[in-house]
């Protein structure tokens, strides 16, 4: 699965997007996977309500199912216009 | 319908002369400009969601002309180093009714802002700053 | 503020080019467009009120300016004979807000519809039709 | 005084301005005036309700006072814009 990470988020974490291998059902599960991991991914994820995130590039929610989904993109609200 | 996604700045003016009203005799635009901050604005940097945006913005564009009778609707937004006063983006609608081309262009506007995967960064001489989002601009979704 | 009454076409993108927003991020357009009809439109004559036309346009765009931060408001109207597609007018706004920049504007052309001393009478090859106001223009002023 | 006309009232009365004594005291007393001269004035000024009067170039009401008054415009429903 690609996880991508934009803005203050790609920033935290140190990179743009990564190939991760998980058994994560959810979205939930795979930021409790991630912030159980290192330092960088706890100061990410550490406050849930300042994310956003999109499933195979559509806005989704936290619960969100993993199944056959190819890319995961996680950051914070944005502010286009 | 015309959706662009672009680094390179474009000519506001020239796309209002560009825009096809389609027979309609009513024309709003948006165009929003960088603005300088206090301190001084060096630059903004507009990071995007290359394999999202464009489909974002297609979706908001064809949500605006399922609401309203419009006869044409044009979306750019740019991404990559801006410097104040450029165009960041635009937005323009036609319609019959005068108020189908006002309501249109600000639902798309108030989409676009809380909706389209773009986060903007200033940088200043005292540093960067991620321009954060806001409570008024998540509401303003609620009246439609 | 700029206020212009003129026989003469205008270039609305030129006009959106040289509008100054002043330091504001948000710029409005509304451009209208004489619209073909049923028909066959020949031409679209519009009759006004020299002596207070300017001052009628002045009196509305000084209102929009009592009730929204603007930096800058551009009023255009034409009169004399038009023939179809042409810009018949345009108002322009500029504000730190982008819904003070898209109210105001929206204000300004409820407020051109039915308080601006402007008549159209449209010709066809059936005849002449002096253009007339509806219920709906007068009652969008009741919204401000 | 200078009554001036425009669109079908111009049309109707057949001129697009005049000067005219009068000593009607309101614009109303001025329309009847007017409306008792010619059938052309009363062609033009039978359905009040479908006329706007200016006066002094100053959107105005039917019972307005004429005192000091240089100039009255009478007019259909404005269609700028």
């Amino acid at each position: 699965m690609n996880v991508v990470y934009f803005a203050w988020v790609r920033e935290r974490i140190g990179l743009p997007h990564e190939q991760i291998t998980t058994d994560a059902a959810t979205v939930a599960e795979l930021v409790d996977e991630l912030r159980a991991r290192e330092a960088r991914y706890e100061a990410a994820f550490a406050d849930i309500s300042a994310l956003r995130v999109a499933v195979d590039q559509e806005l989704s929610d936290f619960d969100a199912s993993l199944k056959d989904v190819r890319e995961v993109a996680f950051f914070p609200p944005m502010t286009g216009g | 319908m015309d959706i662009r996604v672009q680094q390179e700045r474009f000519d506001a003016g020239a796309e209002l002369n560009g825009f096809d009203p389609n027979g309609a005799g009513a024309v709003v635009t948006f165009t929003g400009l960088v603005r300088d901050v206090a301190g001084g604005l060096e630059e903004m940097l507009i990071e995007h969601y290359p394999a999202m945006t464009e489909k974002a913005l297609r979706e908001i564009a064809a949500e605006a002309e399922a609401r309203w009778q419009l006869s044409n609707v044009l979306v750019i937004h740019r991404f990559g180093s801006l410097q104040p006063d450029e165009p960041i983006m635009m937005v323009a609608t036609a319609s019959r009714h005068r108020d189908a081309a006002f309501e249109a262009a600000t639902f798309l506007m108030d989409y676009l802002k809380s909706r389209a995967p773009f986060w903007k960064k200033e940088t200043t001489a005292t540093g960067e700053n991620w321009v954060e989002s806001t409570v008024k601009d998540e509401e303003a979704l609620k009246r439609w």
